[in-house]
């Protein structure tokens, strides 16, 4: 049961873990590793988010069906994310934004 | 095909028409089968074990494992034959042959637009030669709509803002539908017109009817001129910009050192925003000509500079530039179809 | 004997006359009256719109009403329909009042967001009727952009708005029905012993929460881009109008199974109670039901075959596709079976499940024509489309509901309707929907596409034909307010167990008290059993 | 269902003591209440990770077909702004946190007092964006018709009008950028406006937190809460977490798409 009362100590830790982090990912944006970018950012955001579920949030003393539901919630949101991918990386295009001018009787916005 | 003069299937004017049919036939035979099993199991055990005698239950059977993997499996095989031959159909529908012969359609709200390579333009109205593979490459200028001809059994969105293309080849002379199948505001319903199918020469006799302004290519010839890009684009390459002979198909070196292939969109590009793509060994001089050229011109003027490499554009598309044989008769007054 | 039934003194219905004991309730079976009401209210405002649809297309010149109400007719009939009828009809008015009775609770986990989901639902509707008055929306009930964002200028952002509000009350009732079903089942209560209506239902709740945040998402970015000028989906500034129906139908596809799911696991009880049979495969039929809701998920982009995405990826989804009707056809077999050496008797809930499982098997089999790339590239946007999906939603959710309706209704008022009109009613509503919505499937494959008001003339016997079914369908559909109206007053007392089922709630008195049972009984014996239920056959058929 | 319907009395796991004021009619016991109320709060949270998914969505999508885009307007924003509110977020995480334990351990004050510093961060959290908005509406950086990309780096724009000033040559060490002012135009526009709908969203649900939170301090005031029930300050913290978790996602995506060149 989530009457578990977690020690003010865990609490600063983790404030402090998160600050920490928060620089880490402000201080490897500033580090050119290409595609790598994009990953490490999502990376340390990740870990943060889960830090916050796990010790601020309760999740570690909740019932398996609250860790459930959250995994589901996550699962589902991979699905949206993945195959809109699987679309647009197997495009063979990028769209060239269209001429849009004002005499052109073509295209008009 | 029709019953008591009612049709009630449409008729089959594309090469792969008849494969579409087939594949539907398939399919109805398979679910009908489904479906009718289904409804004479379902009345026969109604009738065969309805209820005599007040408080009469029924056998107690839980369920047999053995049934249940053999109707979720073989559901599961005939689905997989349904989508390969589905899959197999639709890679055939949506790879156009190489040497299609050209043709663009732009969606404007409550009409199509119809732009032979040969210079015709037609609204609402399609005439296209039997017997040839078609590529239709069509845009929409405000909203979505979509280019459906039922007789051919082919469909494609038009979208605002990029190219989508669809192909057939029609086999059948004779006048089918145009609809537009993605509705696009108050007058969806009158945005149709209808497409004729016509004999090679006929079609021949039409397009000499037809055409203003002499081909496409001559029309981009000329704009080549007024817009002064043969002051830079010189034949001997010792212009400001890059020769432009022969170059269509070809490979070029840029200046930020990858290559880029000389195609449509390559061209249209360069036109367009120039500074995207510099070739090696030249200033970035040319302006950009957005918003300077209509979508008609800038068609032109492409279609000019792929017949300036004529080995090249034989391969992709009608030769440019190749005028219809002089000796076709004096073609009748253009056919009246049947106005919407 | 039997004495002579009477309607017990104390049920949910005699707690309080005061319309404040009415709108401010917390129990759940109340909730649900209301429910019923306002979606039958809704249902007959967007059958107007279908019978105008039906008028209009009867010419192929489409002379009844100009071009502009044609699209807003089609507009309001399909948004009031599918937001406000169908996806809230079965969940909100027979789960709302039959879950809690039939897993042995006293009520919903949470009454007061119950409460709560029908005030949104009401001030979503009164927003939608508001736009509709002032005006109506043409953008289809798809709300495509670019044409939804810059190109109509017809009411799109009070009734996109109504939709938002709408959306939350469905997820409300599907929060409340998981919570529900997890944590306040009766001892014994295991998951095995559950009846298929409610694990019907915990499927559709998975959908409802899971799907409605992205469609409420999509209309805040369609508002954003209409009200302000922001440009997500403009095309003019590199936006994407295929982004925006990637997000719609990553909602609206799994939608069409929260209004199927509930009407599968009715005709489940159904078919299980008027064969006296337990259901065959009880486990396959309930996981069946999950199947559907999750692969519901993975399947959207079926419906943009045409719309420009890539060829790969059409493929992959045509191929997912496929995975949601082996479920489907399991149910249906399933069903085949149950009926296989039972004690069938056909009343009027009977001939409902039956004329379910006959046209819900027509629709889900004309699914496998949509799902199949080759084909699909012909019939999308056409009537074969519109007469499959009607197929699903008229065939199955909506006799789904009226056979649960009619199934229920001596639990709900304690008396029974008149037998003789009911099946007349449902044999109309089977016969006027098959006339109505047969030759839509031939005059699709014809090529008529959709949302069109005028057609070429070649189609107008096969359209004539449609809205002369159409008219048989209405007037099947009115029968039942009649007769059930009638009820309340002169029906039959209709005692605890009229048809001799075997749920949990035909354990209680009907009308049932407020707090469901004296005691929480403890369960003991398997879901389907007719061994040795007091089957107090009052009539037989 | 032939439940032999026995009525064994009570049944047995119910404790006979004396039901806590809080517990509804429909629940057993007090921790099948609480466990209910927060099994619902995470289902409930579950539609908010789908409903701030479609945007991440449109952002993903955009951000690949416009990096370049993406990557000018990120660097338009400041980080300074950006990372101050990271970390007052996660301040107000921790003081929510500690809310939450004084409830928990039936501190009536301290419990009060952690929820007001909670608000109190809040606000200021707003208050920045107040100001980064302005900033924003200054720059003519508001997509619509009077949008503005006159980046800092592009060159001067030539008096031809912006169709023919010669992309932004590498000014300043930015890599030279694939699309022209014109396009940037454009694109950025798309950027902002996921800019705005997400910030703005987030915001939106800032300022529902705070509501829903002073009605919680007002209930903590009036010393609603102990140990047994305290729900309300649970769940509006599980809220209010959640609020930071999609900042600190928000954070990189937005602030930090390409700081390094």
């Amino acid at each position: 049961m989530s009457d578990h009362v977690s020690p003010v100590s865990l609490y600063i830790t983790i404030f402090a873990s998160l600050m920490v982090l928060t620089a880490v990912t402000v201080g490897a944006a500033f580090v050119n590793l290409g595609q790598f970018n994009f990953l490490v950012a999502m990376l340390v955001a990740g870990f943060k988010a889960s830090l916050v579920v796990w010790y601020f949030m309760h999740m570690k003393y909740q019932s398996h069906l609250t860790k459930l539901a959250l995994a589901v919630g996550l699962f589902f949101l991979v699905i949206l994310l993945g195959e809109t991918m699987i679309d647009y990386a197997s495009k063979d295009f990028t769209p060239m934004p269209p001429k849009i001018d004002a005499e052109s009787e073509i295209v008009k916005p | 095909m029709t019953i008591f003069g009612i049709p009630i299937f449409p008729d089959q004017a594309s090469t792969f028409a008849k494969d579409v049919d087939t594949l539907y036939f398939f399919i109805l035979t398979v679910c009908s089968f489904f479906a009718l099993t289904v409804a004479i199991l379902v009345v026969y055990f109604g009738l065969r074990y309805r209820r005599k005698r007040e408080g009469q239950t029924g056998a107690r059977i839980e369920g047999s494992l053995p049934l249940e993997l053999m109707w979720s499996v073989i559901p599961t095989v005939i689905a997989m034959v349904m989508f390969g031959w589905g899959a197999s159909v639709f890679y055939h529908l949506r790879r156009p042959p190489d040497d299609a012969m050209h043709i663009y359609a732009v969606g404007k709200q409550w009409m199509w637009k119809f732009q032979h390579l040969e210079g015709q333009r037609e609204i609402n109205e399609l005439h296209i030669p039997a017997g040839r593979p078609i590529k239709v490459t069509v845009s929409s200028e405000d909203v979505l709509h979509s280019l459906y001809f039922p007789s051919f059994r082919t469909k494609i969105d038009a979208i605002p803002g990029r190219y989508t293309e669809l192909w057939f080849e029609a086999s059948k002379p004779g006048t089918y539908h145009i609809f537009c199948a993605e509705y696009c505001g108050t007058n969806h319903a009158g945005m149709i017109g209808s497409v004729t199918v016509l004999e090679p020469q006929a079609y021949q006799a039409w397009l000499q009817g037809g055409g203003e302004g002499g081909t496409m290519a001559e029309r981009g010839a000329r704009l080549f001129e007024q817009h002064a890009c043969n002051s830079c684009h010189l034949d001997s390459g010792q212009g400001r910009g890059p020769s432009l002979k022969n170059i269509v198909g070809t490979t070029v070196e840029l200046t930020d050192g990858n290559t880029a292939v000389v195609d449509d969109a390559y061209l249209r590009e360069s036109i367009l925003t120039s500074q995207a793509k510099i070739v090696k060994g030249f200033q970035p001089l040319m302006p950009t000509f957005q918003g300077l050229i209509s979508e008609e011109n800038l068609l032109a003027l492409i279609e000019h500079v792929k017949s300036m490499s004529p080995q090249a554009s034989t391969a992709s598309g009608q030769p440019a530039g190749a005028t219809p044989s002089p000796n076709a008769p004096k073609p009748p007054a253009r056919p009246g179809e049947k106005k919407q | 004997m039997l004495d002579k039934l009477r309607i017990p003194e104390r049920h949910y219905l005699h707690e309080g006359h005061s319309l404040r004991s009415w709108l401010l309730t917390k129990d759940h079976k109340r909730i649900a009256i209301m429910y019923l009401m306002s979606i039958s209210v809704m249902f007959f405002i967007g059958g107007l719109f279908a019978v105008g649809i039906r008028f209009e297309l009867a010419t192929p010149q489409g002379d009844f009403v100009t071009a502009d109400t044609y699209n807003k007719f089609f507009t309001m009939h399909g948004i009031i329909m599918v937001f406000f009828f169908l996806i809230p009809s079965i969940p909100a008015v027979l789960g709302n009042f039959l879950i809690p009775p039939m897993i042995g609770a006293r009520d919903l986990a949470f009454p007061r967001i119950n409460l709560l989901s029908l005030y949104i639902y009401w001030i979503g509707g009164i927003f939608t009727i508001y736009a509709m008055i002032t005006g109506g929306v043409d953008t289809g009930w798809t709300f495509y952009t670019p044409y939804s964002a810059a190109g109509s200028n017809s009411h799109v952002i009070p009734v996109a708005l109504g939709i938002f509000i709408a959306g939350f009350s469905s997820i409300l009732t599907g929060l409340n029905f998981i919570v529900t079903i997890h944590r306040m089942r009766a001892p014994g209560m295991t998951w095995f012993r559950l009846p298929l209506f409610v694990w019907a239902h915990y499927a559709t709740s998975l959908v409802q929460v899971l799907g409605t945040p992205v469609i409420a998402i999509t209309i805040v970015m369609l508002f954003v881009e209409r009200a302000f000028g922001f440009g997500i989906f403009d095309p003019a500034r590199g936006g994407d109008p295929v982004l925006f129906q990637h997000l719609f139908w990553f909602y609206s596809h799994p939608a069409v199974y929260i209004m199927i799911l509930p009407a599968l696991g009715v005709t489940s009880e159904l078919v299980s109670t008027f064969s006296k049979k337990t259901i065959f495969g009880y486990s396959f039929v309930a996981f069946s039901s999950l199947a559907i809701a999750i692969f519901g998920f993975i399947v959207w982009a079926h419906h943009m075959f045409v719309a420009g995405i890539s060829t790969y990826s059409a493929m992959v989804f045509s191929f997912l596709s496929f995975s949601v009707a082996i479920p489907s056809a399991v149910k249906v077999f399933n069903w085949t079976a149950t009926l296989y050496k039972g004690a069938v008797s056909f009343e009027t809930p009977m001939l409902y499940a039956y004329g379910f499982i006959g046209l819900f098997a027509i629709g889900g089999l004309t699914g496998l024509f949509l799902a199949t790339l080759g084909l699909d590239i012909h019939v999308h946007d056409t009537y074969f489309v519109v007469a499959h999906f009607h197929y699903i939603m008229v065939g199955g959710a909506i006799m789904g509901y009226l056979g649960g309706l009619h199934f229920w209704w001596p639990k709900i008022t304690g008396r029974m309707y008149n037998n003789f009109f009911s099946k007349v009613s449902a044999i109309m509503v089977f016969v006027g929907f098959n006339i109505t919505f047969f030759p839509q499937f031939v005059v699709g494959y014809l090529g008529m596409p959709r949302r069109y008001h005028s057609y070429p003339d070649e189609m107008q016997v096969l359209n004539v034909m449609s809205s002369a079914g159409a008219t048989v369908l209405g007037l099947g559909y009115v029968l039942p307010v009649i007769y059930f109206l009638l009820s309340l007053r002169r029906g039959r007392v209709a005692g605890p167990n009229p048809w001799g089922a075997s749920g949990l709630e035909w354990q209680t008195q009907s009308p049932p008290l407020t707090e469901n049972f004296v005691e929480i009984p403890i369960v003991t014996g398997e879901p389907y059993e007719y061994d040795h239920v007091p089957a107090k056959e009052s009539h037989l058929v | 269902m032939s439940n032999v319907v026995a009525h064994a009395g009570q049944h047995a796991d119910s404790p006979s003591r004396a039901h806590h004021r809080a517990l509804q009619h429909h629940f057993d016991t007090m921790p099948q209440q609480k466990e209910a109320a927060v099994i619902g709060m995470w289902v409930f949270l579950l539609t908010e990770i789908l409903f701030f998914g479609g945007l991440f969505v449109a952002y993903m999508i955009y951000r690949i077909w416009y990096f370049d885009a993406f990557a000018e307007a990120s660097r338009s924003l400041s980080l300074f702004w950006g990372g101050l509110n990271t970390a007052v977020l996660i301040g107000s995480s921790l003081t929510m946190a500690m809310a939450v334990r004084g409830a928990q351990t039936n501190k009536r004050k301290a419990t009060v007092n952690w929820l007001i510093l909670t608000m109190i961060l809040g606000c200021v959290f707003l208050g920045v964006k107040v100001i980064e908005y302005s900033d924003k509406f200054e720059h003519h950086h508001v997509p619509g018709p009077n949008f503005v990309w006159a980046s800092e780096h592009a060159a001067p724009v030539a008096e031809g009008g912006a169709e023919h000033t010669p992309a932004p040559e590498a000014a300043a060490g930015h890599r030279k950028l694939s699309l022209t002012p014109s396009q940037l135009q454009r694109t950025t526009q798309i950027y902002f406006s996921l800019y705005f709908t997400m910030t703005g969203l987030h915001a939106l649900h800032m300022i529902i937190g705070i509501g829903l939170m002073s009605v919680i301090t007002w209930m903590a005031w009036k010393g609603r809460f102990d140990e047994e029930y305290y729900t309300p300050v649970e769940l509006s913290g599980l809220y209010w977490h959640f609020v930071d978790i999609v900042w600190i996602f928000l954070f990189p995506l937005l602030y930090l798409v390409e700081r390094h060149t």
